[in-house]
């Protein structure tokens, strides 16, 4: 995958980092109205996959490591579960929101879901990777050809 | 020492989840560890499932837990996210966990032929979290999605060798599980629509107020094909003797021991008894259903030359007896059906086991290519002896005793005529079995296998591990450890749909 | 009525499934299975005249609850789309690794499993 | 200096969509005011700003250079009479009933070096009468579409197609 | 008043959208309907939104509007550029240009492959 | 409460693991093992035949009072009677004999390890647990495990063994599954499962029930038509494995399990049609089992038949229902187990001296093994029922009862019932002689094939060939005191109406008439004869083949030139009257069909799901209307 012309790729410059902030706000404000983690993560992947189409796949992964992106995908994972299991910690519940009350801001203002925010966060990243492995890997699929290792792995969010 | 369940109950969910994504993270180098990781993370399973059973116990009834205690009531309706442990649900859980112990012990060595093991774990662990959550939850849609994740994970892992088999066997259960998945979903949508709630005690007790109309009967026969899919009922199996065998021996273990059961059996006989209510008519469909699999299974695994689908049909013809007896609605045919169950998760989960263990050293699933091996791989051989012995039911195996319970079951319920298949499915079951045994590994050891050798050390562990429950499970029937065990699982179903709603519903205050 | 258009939307999948050849075309038909489902819980959830339900300022529970569609089903749908992506992407990947191996994408002709 | 760029740009688009004036949200402090959306913002401008680093311009002076900014009021206009007038077109096209196209494609020529300047004629291209740019070769060759082909000859069509726009465009981004 | 100027906007906006489609249909090739979607729908969609914009604005300056204003500058930009690639795309997948076209000086620098049938294409 | 009982079963099982244990390594230890643990085992079982003697509570054993036992406390799971008793003490004597045969006879590595002891060890216990079993829950569980020591231990054998194993095994373990069905019926019907119910046999489902227990006891003891795992066995598993189980311990426990079922269990009528069900099986199982046996060219294979054939006589003797006909069919039973496990053990030493098993090429081996010869005749004598001889006392008490029955009950079915026991007994006299002139008489084989001869009789083979051929004369000769008055009276109780035979007077007069026989030889050849070998044109051609005459070539005339019994043996040879072949033909013609419908098109596969649905959905539909 080499890219292509000249006009996608200045236009991929002007507007990736712009779809990327797009996901960043969906997903912060996902408690707060239509959105939320899941949402979020896609766009925030079509960024990652707006440039692996417009520069090709060398580039992307200059960008965004393969490696790193699988290590983001389980830290993602990960941190939505920590976050679960602090809960927990202190006689709690499973996904008690242990930050309602310390950190209980004002209806309607970014700070104030306790812990549903940092969730959306956690399942952001998660998905973000999980489908830009997942169209990573499809794509190159036909460019190695047969020697090169599927990752088969499902990704399961929510 | 009293135990508290609503502390550690979401950890049977949590530590697999964990696991799977901390166990890719260790990527190709560390796979020691990853076994290590691995194996450590089943057996605190095994340890939290029994300390569950054990505990709910102590605690009388059922438990429920509330996701976050996160509950609001509306409109009569109540929200939330809830686990239910009652003692189907545990004694489902002990089985998932001590089968999968065994695997992942299975695994260390026997996953040296395939790369990637981190990755591999990390399924493997996804597909534990799934079918735990799936015998766990107290809700329809949850049930789903934790049934998908089960699915989706074991669609991977049959793939997991990328041979041209695997990936057709993956591909062919894929779709059915997708078309399957289809239905259960439109099902739930339409039982919501219906009855406007997803919680299944609720969902049961509204149920029983307005009573079954023909959209709750279209959504509960799509309930049952969909999930006769996912257990391989006949005339919804055509995908198992594909994809169980295609996958790794400690995943075919998995699918078949549990997998099939947890995310099959299991949600049926919930939604049956426990949502809809038992039925006689819905007890036939059940126990036709039943009779149907357990004949093409039995018969066609006769005809199987390929170990390890045989082994596959027979699980096939084995999920037959469990849903034959348990939807004869019965006291004794529950008992019986969910004894079977049991039963059957720990014998065919060793039989594929020893499978993978002749595969190991001799690289072929063929049983005409085997023969004498016995000699050669003497635990092999007396472990699928052992297991062999306990799914044909001969005596003092565990696999001897359910099926003397299921033909005792249905004589009493009067069904002569499905006990006279299970007798006679019995002798086939024994016949095949006895086939491998004659094929495998009795009989004049071939010149080419003159070099095999046993497996390693711990991959005969697990498989003694697994032989020596089958004889132990036995004594599950001994009415002291029955009434610890089986019967407060046969309750759960036998209560039907008031029980489990007065159970669940009368916990509502204490779980927040 | 509309219950009965995303039934035949559903009915349509289950043909493609059935019908198609082509794994490609196969994986399209579960697609729209998976969508008619969907549509079917949006339409459930749906209330006529009823708010997107999103919590405006000054609005109780009890007027959120009456007056907004009912967010159940749009929960479950969006969980149920993340698994059908996961289920796809994989069907995809499996698929291109079948053409690898057997060089069509002939469903028919990829059948060395039977019996 | 780039990073820089970005991050200006990435909060003030940040502030756009947060916006935090709406009045349908008001919190229970009586305001839709939230500081801690701004706040926030800066967060994400400044991982935005490392992460896509360089991305978004090659020139950054010319972003704040009063004289672009000029050029780039002028040319909206322009460009806004050619999209109304392309569509008036596409309309006339569409709605005749014998459907006078004529298409192929022509090469066409500009003078404009800079990747974003040949960007910006392409699309303008693209959205304005009857043209649609298929490929750019050699940074300074455009292929394109056109709808109603009035001359296949790169002079002329160049003529036609790119001059209208080069003039500003070249003040813009040169 | 804002609202009636709203309204008009919208209207407009979405009559453009109807010839694109129309476009789409009558067209006889890739390209031809490529041209029309573009530009009708751009404008069409950006006039829809500047209609909401000042829907929005007259309320008293909420985020709608202002979030409208941000999707017109980023329609502008990516709409042609994704009409470029899959006019690219599609010549280079080897579709045909149809019968009326006259000239096609891109083949001297793109010969195009000519495997590709017609029929197969034409319904994407 | 006696722990006895509970010892005679988990003694061997213990001894069981310990020579498994030792595996191959220290076959002297594990021969160690066999001996003592079968000879303590036969100490014990006969110290628990004792207790049968006693009160009630004495010959049962109980479940501890544990609490984890729940219901299950204080419920007696074993039980002795006279019956049980007195088999219990004769499984166990054959056990310690066959393991004496073994100590000589497996000299090789083959056999002569920890598992074999330990397999024989195992199917001891389960035989004693089967025999003790107070309910038919504990049978059904001691019974079905029989069979995998016994598989284990067929598997042993010669080549082919595996397959023969696999028979005997699903015939036996559908004999188990039918011993569960018939507990299912039972239960289902609202009776006890103990043994010891006199269960009217009156309705369908207690007649059902009988049928399924004597089908498993049919399937065990090797009745027609589920006898056809005996054959097989027979030629190709070990001698002694085959000496113990079909021909002593599985008689004995198939024919246990049956005149349990008829004399305690259920009560059935003299001359009702279960009776005569059974007693038609038995004779159709003597003649049919012997016409086959007629005709067999191995040793062991017809020795096999023969063991079927005997069976009927029991079974014909049991069907009368009457307790002659029990006391008789048990005492056959007894004696069928002395003499057939010695002509077994016979076979095993002739074989092992002439290398093959094929009557064809041995012969003259009399010179060699004169103990094997003379254990071989008297058990052929005995088998055929000839006087005074155990075999002969037996068959006359079940011909008494066939008759005592006709008398009572009349019709014409009794006298073709005697008829063709009468002219069974004629044909195994005549197989016998067939047999006894092929091995051991007649002409040493000297032809192209001849193996290499082989090790003579050991002095533990000799010792229990003797011990058995004696129990054959002295149980026919003190019928009355010894087995009938010991052993199978106490437990069937004491026939009204049993004729007067003197065996011992019989003995005397035909030890006379022996005499005087021997009087005659001697005094003939007192005239002396010239006797040289065969010549032809000045060749010796005594070592031809042609000159040799085997017995069993003229045999083949019943099977090559009569037309009707010839097309019945190419269908028998064909397996038409087997229902294990038959039903193995169903299943694989079904499982071919079902096999072309799966034929790996995922569209199909697809459209079974949606039919499924539709089918499903089409019943409910209709059921809810």
């Amino acid at each position: 995958m080499t890219g292509m012309t000249v006009i996608v790729k200045t236009v991929t410059r002007w507007t990736a980092a712009l779809i990327f902030l797009y996901g960043a706000y969906v997903v912060a404000y996902g408690h707060l109205g239509p959105g939320g983690g899941f949402a979020g993560g896609v766009i925030l992947a079509c960024a990652y996959i707006l440039i692996t189409l417009a520069y090709g796949g060398e580039h992307a992964l200059r960008v965004l490591p393969r490696a790193v992106a699988s290590r983001l995908d389980s830290f993602g994972a990960l941190a939505f579960l920590a976050l679960a299991l602090v809960g927990m910690v202190g006689g709690g519940l499973f996904f008690t929101n242990w930050l309602q009350q310390k950190w209980a801001g004002k209806a309607f203002h970014v700070f104030n879901g306790g812990i549903i925010p940092l969730a959306n966060v956690a399942i952001a990243i998660k998905v973000c990777m999980s489908l830009f492995l997942v169209f990573f890997i499809l794509s190159s699929v036909r460019m190695f050809g047969k020697d090169e290792q599927i990752d088969f792995r499902s990704k399961e969010v929510d | 020492m009293k135990i508290d369940i609503q502390t550690i109950l979401p950890l049977a969910i949590a530590i697999p989840l964990g696991m799977g994504f901390i166990l890719p993270l260790l990527g190709k180098k560390l796979t020691r560890l990853a076994d290590v990781a691995a194996n450590l993370a089943t057996a605190s399973l095994v340890c939290l499932s029994i300390i569950l059973l054990v505990g709910r116990l102590q605690g009388g009834g059922a438990e429920v837990y509330w996701m976050g205690g996160w509950r609001i009531t509306a409109g009569g309706t109540v929200f939330g996210i809830n686990l239910v442990l009652d003692g189907l649900s545990a004694l489902m859980l002990v089985l998932v966990s001590v089968v999968s112990f065994a695997s992942t012990l299975f695994s260390s060595r026997y996953m040296d032929q395939y790369t990637g093991r981190s990755k591999y774990y990390g399924l493997f662990m996804l597909m534990i979290a799934g079918m735990n959550g799936c015998v766990l939850t107290g809700d329809m849609f949850n049930l789903f999605v934790f049934l998908e994740i089960a699915a989706v994970s074991s669609y991977a892992l049959v793939a997991f060798g990328c041979e041209s088999d695997e990936l057709e066997a993956s591909f062919k259960y894929l779709i059915l599980g997708c078309v399957a998945s289809s239905f259960i979903l439109l099902s739930i949508a339409l039982l919501y629509a219906q009855f406007g709630a997803l919680n299944m005690a609720q969902l049961g007790e509204r149920m029983a107020e307005l009573g079954v109309n023909k959209g709750s009967l279209l959504a509960l026969m799509m309930l049952l094909a969909g999930l006769g899919v996912k257990a391989a009922l006949v005339p919804f199996h055509a995908w198992l003797p594909d994809a169980h065998p295609s996958a790794p021996a400690p995943i075919s273990a998995m699918l078949s021991g549990v997998l099939i059961k947890a995310i099959g059996v299991y949600a049926i006989i919930r939604v049956v008894f426990n949502v809809y209510g038992w039925t006689p008519e819905l007890g036939m469909a059940l126990m036709v259903l039943g009779t149907l699999s357990m004949i093409v299974g039995g018969v066609l695994a006769m005809r199987q030359g390929d170990f390890k689908r045989l082994l596959a049909y027979s699980s096939i013809s084995q999920i037959g007896y469990v849903v034959l007896a348990i939807g004869l609605g019965t006291p004794l045919g529950i008992l019986a059906g969910l004894f079977h169950l049991a039963n059957h998760a720990i014998f065919k989960s060793l039989l594929f086991l020893t499978s993978g263990a002749v595969q190991y050293r001799t690289g072929t699933r063929q049983l005409d290519e085997m023969g004498g091996l016995a000699q050669k791989m003497p635990i092999t051989g007396r472990t699928c002896l052992v297991g062999s012995m306990s799914i044909a039911g001969i005596p003092p195996f565990n696999g001897f005793f359910s099926k003397l319970l299921i033909i005792i079951a249905c004589v009493a319920a009067g069904r002569w005529g499905f006990a006279l298949c299970a007798v006679i499915i019995s002798i086939v079951t024994l016949a095949y079995f006895l086939k491998v045994q004659k094929n495998a590994f009795y009989g004049k050891l071939k010149d080419k296998w003159a070099q095999v050798r046993e497996v390693p050390l711990t991959m005969q562990c697990s498989m003694v591990l697994l032989a020596v429950l089958c004889v132990a499970m036995g004594l599950l029937l001994v009415p002291g450890l029955r009434e610890a065990v089986l019967e407060p699982a046969r309750d759960a179903l036998y209560q039907g749909v008031k029980g489990y709603q007065e159970v669940v519903m009368t916990l509502l205050g204490s779980g927040g | 009525m509309i219950y009965v258009l995303c039934l035949i939307l559903f009915l349509v999948g289950l043909y493609g499934v059935l019908s198609q050849k082509n794994l490609i075309k196969l994986i399209i038909g579960l697609g729209i299975m998976e969508y008619a489902v969907n549509m079917f819980l949006i339409m459930v959830g749906y209330r006529k005249d009823g708010k997107a339900p999103i919590m405006e300022s000054g609005t109780g529970l009890d007027k959120f609850l009456s007056g907004a569609v009912d967010p159940l089903p749009q929960a479950m749908v969006l969980t149920a789309i993340v698994i059908n992506l996961a289920v796809l992407a994989l069907a995809i990947a499996i698929a291109m690794r079948l053409y690898q191996k057997y060089g069509t994408y002939d469903i028919t002709e990829i059948r060395r499993l039977r019996g | 200096m780039r990073r820089i760029v970005i991050f200006i740009v990435s909060y003030l688009l940040w502030c756009g969509l947060v916006w935090p004036y709406d009045q349908n949200r008001i919190g229970t402090d009586g305001t839709a005011w939230d500081t801690g959306s701004l706040l926030l913002g800066l967060g994400v401008a400044l991982l935005v700003a490392i992460l896509f680093g360089g991305a978004l311009t090659n020139k950054p002076k010319n972003l704040f250079n009063p004289l672009h900014i000029f050029w780039v009021i002028v040319y909206l206009p322009v460009f806004f009479y050619y999209c109304i007038k392309a569509n008036l077109q596409v309309m006339y096209l569409v709605l005749h009933p014998d459907m006078p196209i004529k298409p192929g494609i022509v090469k066409v020529k500009t003078k404009l070096t800079s990747e974003s300047g040949v960007t910006a004629l392409a699309n303008s291209i693209t959205l304005t009468p009857g043209t649609l740019t298929v490929d750019v070769i050699n940074d300074n060759e455009l292929y394109v579409h056109w709808l109603v082909v009035e001359s296949a000859e790169e002079d002329k069509a160049t003529e036609i197609i790119v001059n209208r726009f080069e003039y500003f465009l070249e003040k813009i981004f040169d | 008043m804002s609202e009636i100027i709203a309204a008009i906007l919208i209207g407009i906006g979405v009559l453009f959208n109807l010839f694109g489609c129309i476009g789409l249909v009558r067209f006889p090739d890739v390209y031809t309907r490529l041209q029309a979607a573009t530009k009708c729908v751009t404008l069409g969609t950006c006039l829809t939104l500047g209609g909401v914009a000042i829907y929005g604005f007259a309320g008293g300056f909420g985020a709608m509007g202002m979030k409208s204003l941000l999707c017109i500058g980023f329609l502008a930009i990516t709409a042609p550029t994704a009409a470029h690639a899959l006019a690219r795309g599609a010549y280079k997948y080897g579709v045909k240009l149809k019968e009326p076209t006259v000239v096609d000086l891109y083949q001297e620098v793109e010969p195009q492959p000519t495997s590709i049938e017609d029929e197969e294409t034409e319904t994407t | 409460m006696s722990n006895e009982l509970l010892h005679v079963v988990a003694v061997p099982l213990v001894l069981a693991g310990i020579a498994h244990l030792l595996g191959r390594r220290l076959s002297i230890l594990a021969r160690l093992v066999g001996l003592a643990g079968t000879a303590l085992t036969l100490w014990l079982g006969v110290r628990v035949w004792w207790l049968a003697a006693g009160t009630a509570e004495k010959a049962s054993w109980t479940l501890p009072n544990w609490q984890w036992l729940g219901t299950l406390r204080d419920t007696p799971v074993l039980h002795v009677d006279a019956l049980s008793g007195f088999m219990l003490a004769a499984a166990c004597l054959f056990a310690l004999l066959i393991v004496i045969y073994s100590l000589s006879s497996v000299r090789g590595k083959e056999l002569a390890n920890g598992y074999f002891y330990g397999h024989i060890l195992a199917a001891l216990a389960a035989a004693a647990g089967a025999l003790l079993a107070n309910d038919f829950v504990t049978l059904a569980i001691f019974w079905g495990f029989m069979g995998l020591p016994f598989y284990l231990l067929i598997n042993m054998g010669k080549e082919n063994c595996e397959a023969a194993g696999k028979k005997m095994f699903i015939i036996t373990g559908a004999s188990d599954s039918l011993l569960l069905l018939g507990i299912g019926l039972l239960l289902a019907s609202g009776h006890k499962l103990g043994l010891y119910g006199e269960i009217a046999t009156s309705n369908a489902a207690m007649a059902g029930a009988f049928l399924c227990f004597s089908a498993a006891a049919f399937a065990k003891a090797g009745g027609m038509p589920l006898h056809s795992w005996i054959p097989d066995v027979a030629e190709t598993a070990p001698v002694p494995v085959v000496a113990f189980l079909p021909a002593s311990v599985d008689k004995l426990l198939g024919i246990y399990l049956l005149a349990r079922i008829s004399l305690h269990s259920f009560s059935i009528t003299p001359g009702g049609w279960l009776s005569s069900l059974l007693m038609i099986l038995g004779a159709i199982t003597i003649v049919a089992a012997v016409t086959m046996a007629l005709i067999q060219h191995n040793l062991r294979r017809l020795l096999g038949f023969h063991a079927v054939s005997q069976v009927g006589y029991m079974i014909l003797g049991i069907g009368t229902g009457s307790i002659l006909g029990i006391a008789g069919g048990v005492f056959h039973m007894l004696n069928h187990a002395i003499y057939k496990s010695c002509l077994f053990l016979t076979a095993g030493s002739a074989e092992r001296r002439a290398g093959t098993g094929e009557l064809d090429k041995m012969g003259g081996l009399y010179k060699a093994l004169p103990v094997t010869f003379l254990a071989a005749v008297i058990a052929a004598l005995a088998i055929s029922g000839i006087p005074p001889l155990n075999g002969f006392f037996s068959k006359w008490m079940v011909y008494q009862a066939v008759i005592e029955m006709g008398q009572t009950t009349g019709g014409w079915l009794w006298i073709v019932l005697l008829v063709a026991a009468v002219f069974g007994s004629a044909l195994t006299l005549a197989s016998f002689v067939k047999v006894i002139h092929s091995v051991f008489l007649g002409q040493e084989y000297k032809g192209p094939e001849k193996a290499p001869v082989g090790p003579k009789a050991g002095l533990g083979m000799r010792i229990s060939m003797v011990v058995l051929a004696g129990a054959c004369v002295v149980f026919g000769i003190w019928a009355m005191q010894l087995p009938l008055g010991r052993m199978i009276f106490p437990a069937t109780g004491i026939p009204t109406q049993l004729s007067i035979w003197e065996p011992q007077l019989a003995t005397g007069l035909i030890l006379l008439a022996i005499a005087a026989g021997l009087v005659i030889y001697l005094l003939g050849t007192a005239v002396k004869v010239r006797r040289d070998d065969s010549y032809v044109g000045g060749a010796d051609v005594s070592a031809e083949p042609d000159m040799r005459f085997s017995a069993a070539d003229f045999y083949q005339t019943i099977s090559k030139e009569m037309p009707v019994l010839r097309r019945l043996y190419v269908q028998a040879e064909k397996s038409w009257y087997d229902f294990y072949a038959l039903g193995r033909r169903l299943i694989f013609y079904v499982g071919g069909g079902l096999r072309a419908l799966h034929s790996g098109l995922l569209l199909t596969y697809v459209a079974w799901c949606v039919l499924g649905l539709v089918v499903l959905l089409w019943l409910f539909v209709s059921a809810s209307k």
